[in-house]
């Protein structure tokens, strides 16, 4: 039965959820195996692209398990992402383009915007359930408070 | 006849000098700064409830006059408050709101604090060794905390005299039934509000604003006998109104407002059902009873312009679900951002800042007088206790509240 | 025993040089003071000249509140003008980077060539009464110098040059800058609420790397992490630290934070595998090199509370891709917005800050004292600290730990 | 005919609309009849959930009455809703969850996030068009301005 574009949808989304929620192994469920994150924008300043996080499946779960021994961050971010596009190249793979507004509330509860961009995502729909395959956060916003241990 | 510029710059045609005041009050700077040194940091300022820093390690970070602060019970059970600063380069210690430690770590070097404020260990202490300092001369700095009905209150100035004499009989209508019950906070939220800290406190004090009330108009102002309750002055700028001349309580009709019932069932113990009180400390703290409702409300100053409103609903600990979530929704109808008041409140506070902030506005008046047959006590919505806490105020400041800084006299 | 108020607000029982009054961070009176005697006086860090190769590449940046452009002119050399129109004063160039023949001001379209010389005038002939002419209205240029690639500017025109004012300290890493051709791949910008110089001195205050999770797994548990000396410049107030007394590196065990490989391929000749060598330049600049990559980091003040911190990250220019993203992956572990130190480093400064602002600390302590013989001190010692506030004292000609005599003369 | 995810998506997305729009009565006719709405969020400062809002079909119906005759917060809100999961549970329920961004437009026209939070909504699928039975907007954030009297 091939996935629907329902069921990419709704991966994305529970990607948001999980990080939101801090739940880093169920959020790494949603990773297919030897998949890549990178976190990216274009800076004005050196007028070339950049990398502000770039790992591969070892590197980020090492990275998600060992927030927890840092300083407490304070503070909570909410993604609020809407899929934008679904593109299938063969039975394999989707590419699916996201918007997300990523925003940031203090722990007194004061709630501000901390960064607007979009996930390009590769989905692999090979199997039964969807996977991310790669993942590239394009940062709009560069200015980004004090920065995150987190990820987006 | 409109006024022109001369008139409404100078001094309203009132009977005497207590019953206006200089909007300067709220919006001057120095005033301001004047006003840290010596009414906020001499005066009993209050913290919480003690069911917030219940057990040993319990603890609750806030801030006075900009100075960062950190309450905590020890573990020998006693509540004590620190300057939330470590004594090595100065970061803030306790960075989250409220919590539970077994000690104090300042995360930037990693130095420990125990719960009663002494520095306990360093990295690598043979740093200090030749230059000095050594851990005992490292101790936090505490400041005196004491405790009344279980309310917490601080107060910077060490010699000020103690916590049950400052309140006196101000604490009558409610140490009582506070102690009736074991209660808990379940409610809390802050606002950030466009006005003087003051304007907040004395929007709670003055119940002739209660006109504008929608709630208040339709359940209280308009029915018998709510005028028949006296202010009930106290030392120390404190004052609260509750029973009438009579001695009977003050019931409010809540069914005169769409969809509400009274409040008969769940009233704490010592409250008539319906019962309405409040009792204002000096300089910031209001105490409300609603029959089925207990609300703590008090302003924090961050600049002359700018406060911050803490709203706390007490309940009664370990009533059932049911009960208690009765008793949230009749809270919550009235207090709380989405609740039929606050906002209104808040609309209040920031619309007279606006006026005075730009000078608009050079005065505030407050000369309502009415007086019962007994010449002596003061209907509720006279302004009788707005004067009483500007007389306080006066006479902590050594300056005039209707001519802080003789802008009359000498030119500035 | 806590302490009373009286205890709290008198200075600490340590020798004056080790510790500074909170003023120094908040007081708006000093901070323009600071502007006047410091900041306009010593080489401000810019730029790396590989962020404007090509003639007509140019940055724009602030210094002290004033508008700068450093651009290449046509005869190859690095030149900084006050961006600063000669007619009405608006700013001529107004995006962070780029390339340009010539500099236009939008304004009323007046044009300047690349060496400041103004060559166009909108209707010229409107200036013949009263003048200013052409030649009259040029920009007002900037002393600019390039040391190692890296492009310095400095208001004060008699200031001594830039070579020497970096002084024996260039030994940190002018041989590495002369083997390696570096360029750029790294930038972001913070804004953070706190001073400048409490930013700077968190980079050159090694006793905090107890406050990072990474340097107590990777540097803290290594015993030789403490044989590095402060070489210190006590003629500029520089300092850096570098190779351990026996001239062996010390070698930072980066595998010991989960998912993390030790630094041994990639390595900038002139450095061994895991090699950690760090520069602080005064008054507010830091070169740091971790075995694979070189970090510059400096901030711009805009008042006393409020800095702009920038990050640079260097690589090799030309090299492969695969090489260039392993770099960049080895830099942002550690620095960068999403790094793991990045966010710490700012709340440290801020944190501090929160409680310094209205005077709830009054005091900075910076006793730590731990020598290693001939006169040197070990990492985590607060030596160059002391030196740099023994600078801070020479330029401001105010003592640090009591610039305003708050203790003696009434205020 | 079973009601489809879309539909419910709709119903969601139509109660923001009608909210926006301060179309009371119709808004109401979104739920079933005897259901329940709540503001609630987790308070860190006294460490438990809590309740800022709470009305069954009589009160809200009350309160929402009530609204014109109070001094209001002065301009408009609007909501941002993207469904982001839909569970059935049984034929006759299903639960929703929804990301909600709030925007405050004052009357001046300046636009501000006023809050962030999420709808737990469970829908009342067993009739021919779908019915919220039961709503909780978890706040993320507590910092709301000034407040207002209206349900989010």
């Amino acid at each position: 039965m091939p996935i629907s574009d329902e069921q990419i949808t709704r991966l994305i989304y529970r990607s948001c959820l999980r990080l939101d929620a801090e739940d880093f192994e169920a959020y790494l469920e949603l990773f297919a195996p030897e998949f890549e994150y990178r976190i990216s924008n274009y800076s004005v300043e050196i007028r070339k692209d950049q990398r502000w996080m770039d790992v591969n499946q070892d590197e980020y779960k090492a990275l998600l398990e060992s927030i927890p021994l840092h300083s407490k961050p304070l503070g909570t971010f909410a993604r609020h992402a809407n899929v934008y596009d679904i593109e299938r190249n063969g039975e394999d793979r989707a590419k699916v383009t996201t918007f997300l507004t990523v925003y940031y509330t203090t722990p007194d509860g004061g709630t501000k915007v901390f960064a607007v961009g979009k996930y390009f995502d590769e989905v692999d729909i090979s199997g039964d359930q969807p996977l991310i395959a790669d993942r590239e956060v394009r940062l709009e916003t560069r200015e980004v408070g004090i920065g995150s241990i987190v990820p987006m | 006849m409109s006024r022109n510029a001369e008139e409404h710059l100078s001094p309203p045609k009132v009977a005497d000098g207590e019953s206006y005041i200089h909007a300067s009050v709220y919006t001057d700077p120095d005033l301001f700064a004047e006003e840290e040194e010596k009414v906020l940091r001499r005066t009993w300022k209050f913290v919480c409830h003690i069911s917030e820093v219940e057990k040993a390690g319990d603890y609750r970070t806030h801030q006075w006059t900009g100075v960062p602060l950190v309450t905590i019970r020890g573990n020998d059970d006693k509540v004590r408050t620190f300057v939330n600063t470590c004594s090595h380069r100065g970061a803030k210690i306790v960075r989250d709101v409220a919590g539970n430690m077994k000690h104090m770590t300042c995360f930037f070097h990693m130095w420990e604090y125990d719960l009663e404020g002494n520095c306990t260990y360093q990295p690598r202490e043979e740093g200090y060794e030749e230059l000095g300092p050594t851990k005992d001369d490292l101790s936090l700095r505490e400041i005196r905390t004491d405790i009344f009905a279980g309310l917490i209150f601080i107060n910077f100035d060490g010699n000020a005299e103690s916590l049950r004499d400052y309140i006196g009989e101000a604490g009558e209508p409610f140490e009582k039934i506070f102690n009736n019950h074991e209660l808990e906070v379940f409610h809390y939220n802050q606002t950030h509000v466009k006005g003087n800290w003051k304007a907040w406190y004395l929007t709670n004090c003055d119940l002739y604003h209660e006109w504008s009330h929608l709630v208040n108009r339709t359940t209280s102002v308009l029915t018998k006998g709510y005028h028949d309750r006296p202010w009930r002055i106290q030392p120390n700028g404190h004052g609260y109104n509750a029973h009438h001349l009579d001695g009977s309580p003050f019931q409010v009709n809540y069914k005169k407002y769409k969809s509400w019932e009274n409040r008969d069932h769940l009233v704490f113990k010592g409250l008539a059902p319906g019962e309405f009180r409040v009792t204002d400390i000096f300089p910031n703290l209001s105490v409300f009873f609603r029959a089925t409702c207990i609300r703590l409300n008090h302003s924090t100053p961050i600049a002359p312009g700018h406060c911050i409103m803490e709203e706390r609903g007490l309940a009664i600990k370990g009533e059932s679900r049911e009960d208690r979530r009765m008793r949230t929704k009749q809270f919550v109808q009235i207090w709380g951002p989405f609740s039929r008041n606050a906002s209104e409140d808040c609309a209040y506070v920031e619309a007279t800042h606006a006026c005075q902030e730009a000078g608009a506005n050079p005065y505030d008046l407050m000369s309502r007088v009415e007086k019962f047959e007994d010449g002596v006590h003061e209907r509720i919505h006279s302004d009788t206790y707005l004067r009483h806490f500007w007389g306080e105020w006066s006479r902590l400041m050594g300056r005039p509240a209707n001519n802080p800084k003789n802008f009359m006299e000498a030119a500035e | 025993m806590p302490r009373t108020a009286e205890e709290f607000l008198s200075p600490p029982s340590v020798p004056e040089d080790c510790y500074v009054s909170s003023s120094v961070y908040t007081d708006p009176d000093l901070y323009a003071e600071e502007e006047e005697k410091l900041l306009r006086r010593t080489w401000k860090f810019v730029c790396h000249v590989s962020e404007v190769p090509n003639i007509g590449d140019y940055r724009t940046h602030d210094w002290t509140g004033v508008p700068l452009v450093t651009v290449r002119s046509p005869d190859k050399k690095v030149r900084t003008f006050v961006n600063s129109c000669s007619h009405r004063g608006s700013r001529v160039v107004r995006y962070p980077a780029g390339n340009m023949k010539h500099m236009t001001c939008f304004f009323h379209l007046w044009e300047y060539d690349l060496y400041g010389n103004c060559t166009y005038q909108t209707r010229d002939e409107g200036y013949e009464a009263h003048g200013p002419t052409k030649e009259q209205a040029g920009l007002r240029e900037v002393r600019t110098d390039t040391f190692c690639g890296l492009v310095f500017m400095n208001f004060d025109g008699n200031a001594a040059p830039l070579r020497e004012y970096i002084g024996e300290t260039a030994t940190a890493f002018e041989s590495i800058f002369g083997e390696n051709d570096f360029e750029i791949f790294h930038l972001n910008r913070t804004h953070m609420k706190g001073n400048w110089k409490a930013w700077f001195l968190t980079n050159c205050d090694f006793y905090h790397e107890w406050g990072h999770q990474v340097n107590r797994s990777t540097n803290l548990t290594s015993p030789d992490y403490h044989d590095r000396p402060w070489r210190l410049n006590h003629a500029q107030g520089h300092g850096y630290t570098a190779r351990k007394l026996d001239n062996e590196p010390f070698v930072v065990q980066y595998k010991n934070y989960k998912g993390w490989k030790n630094r041994d391929g990639l390595v900038l000749r002139g450095l061994q595998p895991g090699e950690l060598v760090l520069t602080d330049l005064f008054p507010n600049t830091s070169v740091f090199m971790r075995t694979t990559c070189v970090r510059i980091n400096h901030s711009t003040p805009y008042g006393p509370d409020h800095t702009v911190m920038e990050e640079r990250g260097l690589g090799i220019k030309g090299e492969s891709e695969a090489d260039r993203r392993q770099r960049a992956k080895e830099f942002t572990q550690v620095w960068g917005p999403y790094s793991r130190n990045g966010a710490e480093d700012v709340a440290f400064v801020e944190e501090s800050h929160r409680c310094q602002e209205f005077g709830a600390n009054k005091y900075d302590v910076i006793s730590r004292n731990e020598p290693i013989g001939d006169g040197l001190q070990r990492p985590q010692s607060d030596a160059y600290v002391r030196l740099f506030y023994d600078k801070w004292g020479d330029y401001m000609g105010r003592p640090a730990n009591n610039p305003k005599n708050l203790m003696t003369a009434a205020e | 005919m079973t009601i489809s995810d879309d539909q419910i998506k709709n119903l969601i997305y139509k109660s923001c609309r009608l909210l926006d729009a301060e179309e009371f009565d119709d808004y109401l006719d979104l739920y079933t009849e005897d259901f329940e709405y709540k503001v609630t969020n987790y308070s860190p400062e006294i460490k438990s959930d809590q309740e800022w809002m709470d009305a069954n079909r009589a009160e809200l119906k009350g309160l929402l009455a009530n609204v014109p005759l109070h001094f209001r917060l002065l301009g408009s809100f609007m909501r941002h809703a993207t469904v982001y999961d839909i569970e059935r549970n049984g034929a006759d329920t299903a639960n929703a969850l929804t990301y909600v961004t709030i925007y405050y437009t004052t009357p001046e026209g300046a636009t501000s996030v006023w809050a962030v939070g999420r709808y737990h909504d469970k829908i009342d699928v067993s009739g021919d068009t779908p019915l919220i039975a039961d709503r909780n907007m978890k706040l993320e954030t507590r910092e709301v301005g000034i407040g207002t009297h209206l349900p989010m």
